[in-house]
């Protein structure tokens, strides 16, 4: 106790802004949990509004009308806090409450690994950011079998079988791309992948487009976005896994896509839109919170949220896949695709081009 | 537009453009109804009373009734002579216009007004627009007075209260466009 | 009715065509089966309906007949009539065999009219609760609560 | 092979013994009666992994008795129970019953009313198949094509309005004829409508009908042979989908259709696109129907001579005035002489058939609805099997089956 006491004691202001502040920033707020809140506020709404412009109506409106409703999804929030939370007679109650927090955990776990500056290497090791963050990504369908069988619903059981089989099915596809990534930039290292495109001055949509093309679709297909909306599919199997869910725990559930869809996107903007170009802090601006972690976070952060945009924009256009359809394009076509982004990585290294 | 053949790129980008499209130039259709509220056509079936002088108490009215929400109630007015007046159950009213034009004098005075709000059940039922207490309360007649006007006004629980009138125009682009008749 | 009659392959219709009505009647269950075999291969090729009447002390079996392929036929709903006996459960043969679109139809009339089709393959309720209890609803002899009506005469 | 009573009786059999076990890897689904997908109505799959392998079709949630309410009104009251059953297209129930009865009164509508009705009931039918449209875009997961088929149903539903006064329960044919005349203007805001309709189908086609992902979940799937569609009884526009050239309005004629010149489009392919395409061709025709009406109708009466002549002088004073039939009290206390009498209708979903037994009394004596979702059952019974679970959605939703229609 007097140790640590003193240790904090000997904890300089400088000290504290250079090695304490960041990681809480990092984590904290941005691109961590307040972000995260936020953007998921927005989001829905975004998503709301987008698919009733398209859809010859208003949409959220009414909470907070001078602003269109955007906080239509605080008081969605507020809503689901305030409801009666109920477990079905014949769940596996410990699985039951446990699966949804472990479902918010490995959701949430990928962003730390995803460096959205340069800074972030002081902060956190970057050298194998990308192997980190692959297995976290596809480690998810596990906890939704679990909260499918905890449920003890048939659809809620079909519904994460679909999930499962899904995620599967495109995580070659999805190593494929990301590989073909890491021997284009020569390093599993996501800031050198940057530096790399800073670098060239081309942006890895560019330099891949074939790994940028698959990289989104499996980014589709892994959050759930139409017309890869297979799982949760509302006339086919109810929620799917998340039928059973009320209350809070439904909420998470219904945002646990959007945080995938955030971490994803992050990616994207990092693996193939260049990061945080067209800012590109100088060696000493880089070693600064502001310089190296904030203003190229708020690039990256756009840059993201231009893409998804994007993707829930689609909910306006597509109607959904048959699941043997999905899963035969994730086997099939986008594992040809894949060897052929690997492929078109191998011969632009090999050539010299780049 | 039938036929099987199908471009698929070119369906994909046809697709996400025709959403595009709608998305810059939102086509909304929507009649915010609490704030704004349609000004109907003079045919529009709302609701209706009776028009006391008129009314001969021929029952017909109740006879055609589909959902038997008419009943004639036995009344005395204030000359102590006895007479029938149909008593609506607006609970049970389907608005199909049969007792208004099966009525052979005419009595029936119509309104657009649909969208009335009650507060209770007793309040369905009526005798010239007035509620009737349930079990029915013979000796609180309503007085024989015009109840027309009472429909028309904007009555306190009327959801639609202090809405933007608008009026429906058709359009060759839009559909429907609401307009406000009173702005320029 | 009018009395008007037509022959189609050998069997008489009583006819009015000014109300639809082109109507066969069967004596008994063999008798409705030869018909229904006769009908079928001259072109009435669908059931579009099933039904009874209370008749009082007996009930009429009905199955309206048409054609989707027959442009000389498919003008007409011609009905097969069966006039059997009312009890509790009465039988008469199915005519599943013969038009399968008839299926869900007599299982409408079977709990409807209590009218048991003998070798239909699927003989349940179809529209009726399961607890409900009260017997052939569609019979004029099922109680109901009446409330009196008038009628200027 | 059944299944195995104790579980330990498969314990010494092999994997490959095990998966022959049908019975054992069977899963039964409940979709319904509280299912986004179902609708009114229970429908219980026996599922083989994703195949299902039986479906049992559990209807009759929405059942309302109403034949037998029929039976126990005059026969005026039937008008707004026919509608209520039916609501996408009342017109059609309302004319249909109508048909039935005054062939047994023996009343012959005007000219005029026949087209009006012909009018009314086609433009009924668009927004019935805009409703169908809408609900297999639900069905399929796509809000925008369920938004938009709904949000056009709008305009339709404004011009019946201007007609009739009210928008979905309209009691707007009477025996005799019908109850408004066209109000002034109609005709060219008719056809603002039209052609707002037609530009909308162009983008309908994009975004819906020719989108790629549409097409993969459709073709092919739910295919009902010619064959099949005749012996299963399937009617309307899903028995034209599979090839069948059989129209109602064609092979038993009624209202103005005789003297309207119009097309029966129909698909030999009898998948779910081929349903889903043959909806949209016949939006075209009522479109193309709509335009001849509104050129040819001939001027008159709305109403019969029969029914006029009975009205009291003041109600006739008001028709001349306000071209709105009042009911002379004979509405209220026709009593058809005994007999019987059928009709055939075609509306949005299929053929309509009533058939009306009159015993001289003031109440029908036997009324007789088949209406054209319960011919529509088979869908479930025997197109569904062998299909995936997700096919069942998409089968559905192409039928346009409507519970309340089929439960009466």
């Amino acid at each position: 106790m007097i140790q640590i006491l003193s240790l904090l004691m000997s904890v300089s202001l400088v000290s504290f802004i250079e090695y304490i502040l960041p990681p809480i920033l990092y984590i904290i707020v941005f691109p961590g949990l307040i972000v995260v809140l936020l953007m998921l506020f927005f989001m829905i709404w975004l998503e709301r509004k987008v698919a009733a412009k398209t859809q010859l109506r208003f949409g959220p409106l009414y909470v907070s009308k001078r602003f269109g409703g955007v906080i239509q999804t605080v008081a969605d929030l507020i809503r689901f806090s305030f409801q009666e939370f109920i477990i079905p007679a014949g769940a596996d109650v410990f699985a039951y409450i446990q699966a949804p927090g472990l479902l918010m955990a490995f959701g949430l776990l990928p962003l730390i690994f995803i460096p959205v500056g340069p800074y972030y290497a002081n902060i956190f090791p970057a050298n194998y950011s990308l192997l980190i963050v692959v297995p976290l990504i596809i480690i998810t369908p596990i906890y939704v079998i679990l909260l499918g069988w905890a449920s003890d619903n048939k659809f809620s059981f079909v519904g994460s079988m679909r999930e499962a089989f899904l995620v599967i099915s495109y995580e070659i596809p999805l190593i494929l791309s990301i590989l073909s990534m890491i021997l284009l930039y020569g390093s599993v290292n996501a800031i050198n992948g940057v530096s790399f495109q800073i670098g060239r001055g081309i942006p890895g949509i560019v330099l891949n487009p074939i790994a940028a093309f698959l990289f989104l679709v499996v980014m589709i297909r892994t959050t759930g976005r139409f017309p890869f909306e297979i799982s949760e599919a509302e006339s086919e199997v109810v929620m799917g896994p998340y039928t059973e869910y009320s209350a809070l725990f439904f909420g998470i559930g219904m945002s646990l896509p959007y945080i995938e869809l955030y971490s994803f996107s992050l990616l994207f903007s990092v693996l193939f839109l260049g990061g945080w170009w067209p800012i590109v802090p100088s060696a000493a601006a880089a070693s600064g919170v502001v310089g190296g972690l904030l203003l190229p976070g708020l690039v990256v952060f756009i840059k993201a949220l231009i893409v998804m945009a994007f993707l829930v924009f689609l909910r306006a256009v597509y109607p959904r896949y048959r699941i043997d359809q999905a899963i035969t394009v994730g086997w099939d076509q986008a594992v040809y695709l894949g060897f052929a982004a690997v492929a078109l990585s191998m011969a632009l290294v090999w050539s010299g081009l780049v | 537009m039938t036929g099987r053949k199908n471009n698929r790129i070119k369906g994909h980008v046809d697709a996400l453009a025709t959403g595009f499209k709608y998305l810059a130039e939102p086509n909304r259709m929507t009649l915010n109804y609490p704030d704004e509220s349609m000004n109907l056509k003079d045919n529009y079936r709302g609701f209706f009373a009776v028009k006391d002088k008129t009314c001969i108490g021929c029952s017909l009215c109740e006879i055609v009734c589909p959902p038997k929400a008419i009943s004639m109630l036995d009344l005395t007015d204030a000359g102590g002579k006895k007479k029938k007046r149909p008593m609506i159950d607006w609970g049970l009213c389907i608005f199909c216009y049969f007792c208004v034009d099966i009525c052979p004098t005419d009595a029936f005075q119509t309104s657009q007004v649909h969208d009335k709000a009650f507060y209770s059940e007793t309040e369905y039922q009526t005798v010239h627009g007035e509620p009737m207490q349930y079990p029915y309360d013979y000796s609180k007649r309503p007085d024989y007075k015009e109840i027309y006007e009472s429909f028309h006004d904007v009555a306190p629980d009327d959801p639609s209260a202090g809405s933007k009138k608008v009026v429906p125009k058709f359009d060759k682009k839009r559909g429907i466009k609401y307009e406000h008749p009173g702005q320029p | 009715m009018t009395a008007a009659s037509r022959v189609i392959t050998g069997i008489t219709f009583t006819t009015d065509e000014a109300k639809g009505i082109f109507e066969v009647e069967a004596s008994d269950g063999a008798h409705l089966l030869d018909l229904a075999t006769r009908l079928k291969a001259a072109g009435f090729d669908h059931c579009l309906s099933v039904t009874a009447e209370d008749l009082g002390d007996r009930l009429a079996v009905l199955w309206h007949i048409s054609s989707y392929t027959n442009r000389e036929l498919s003008g007409m709903n011609a009905q097969i009539r069966l006039v059997v006996s009312k009890s509790d459960n009465v039988e008469v043969p199915t005519l599943t065999g013969i038009w399968e679109s008839a299926n869900f139809l007599e299982r409408e009339t079977y709990e409807m009219f209590g009218v048991v089709f003998k070798g239909h393959p699927d003989m349940r309720r179809l529209l009726l609760p399961d607890d409900f209890t009260g017997k052939w609803p569609m019979r004029k002899d099922f109680p109901l609560k009446k409330t009196p009506w008038r009628v200027q005469k | 092979m059944s299944a195995p009573q104790d579980r330990t009786a498969t314990a010494n059999l092999t994997y490959d013994e095990l998966a022959g076990l049908k019975a054992d890897r069977e899963l039964v689904l409940l979709i319904g009666p509280a299912h986004p997908g179902s609708g009114h109505m229970k429908i219980k799959v026996w599922m083989d992994g994703d195949i299902i392998q039986r479906v049992d079709p559990d209807i009759g949630f929405v059942h309302r008795t109403t034949e037998k309410l029929s039976e126990n009104r005059l026969y005026i009251k039937a008008i707004p129970i026919v509608e209520r059953v039916m609501l996408p297209d009342t017109i059609n129930a309302n004319l249909a019953y109508v048909i039935a009865l005054e062939r047994l009164l023996g009343i012959e509508p005007t000219p005029r009313a026949q087209y009006l009705r012909t009018l009314t009931s086609e433009i009924n039918r668009i927004t019935s198949h805009l409703y169908g449209i809408g609900l297999y875009g639900i069905f399929l997961g796509s809000s925008t094509v369920y938004m938009w088929a709904f949000a056009d149903r709008e305009p339709l539903i404004d011009l019946i309005e201007e007609i009739s006064g009210a928008r979905i329960t309209y009691s707007y044919i009477i025996p005799g004829g019908v109850r408004w005349d066209l109000p002034a203007g109609f005709k060219e805001r008719a056809e603002t409508v039209l052609q707002y309709m037609e530009a909308r189908l162009k983008d309908y086609g994009k975004i819906w009908v020719r989108n790629p992902v549409v097409m993969d979940r459709t073709e092919g799937v739910g295919v009902v042979s010619k064959s099949d569609a005749i012996r299963l009884g399937i009617t309307g526009p899903n028995l034209r989908a599979s090839g069948v050239d059989y129209d109602t309005r064609r092979a038993k004629p009624y209202a103005a259709y005789p003297n309207l010149d119009f097309e029966v489009p129909t698909f030999s392919e009898g998948d779910c696109y081929a349903r889903l395409l043959q909806r949209v061709e016949e939006i075209e025709q009522s479109i193309r129907i709509i335009r001849q009406v509104l050129k040819d109708i001939p001027d008159g009466r709305i109403i019969s001579d029969d029914i006029y002549s009975k009205m009291n002088p003041l109600q006739k004073r008001m028709y001349e005035m306000k071209h709105r039939v009042m009911f002379p009290a004979y509405m209220a206390s026709m009593r058809p002489a005994a007999g019987r009498s059928t009709a055939s209708v075609e509306a949005g979903r299929g053929e309509i058939f009533f058939y009306l037994v009159s015993n001289g009394d003031k109440v029908p004596f036997r009324f007789r609805w088949v209406t054209p979702s319960f011919l529509n059952l088979p869908f479930f019974t025997h197109v569904m099997v062998g299909q995936h679970l997700a096919d069942l959605p998409a089968i559905y939703g192409s039928s346009d089956y409507f519970p309340p229609e089929a439960d009466r």
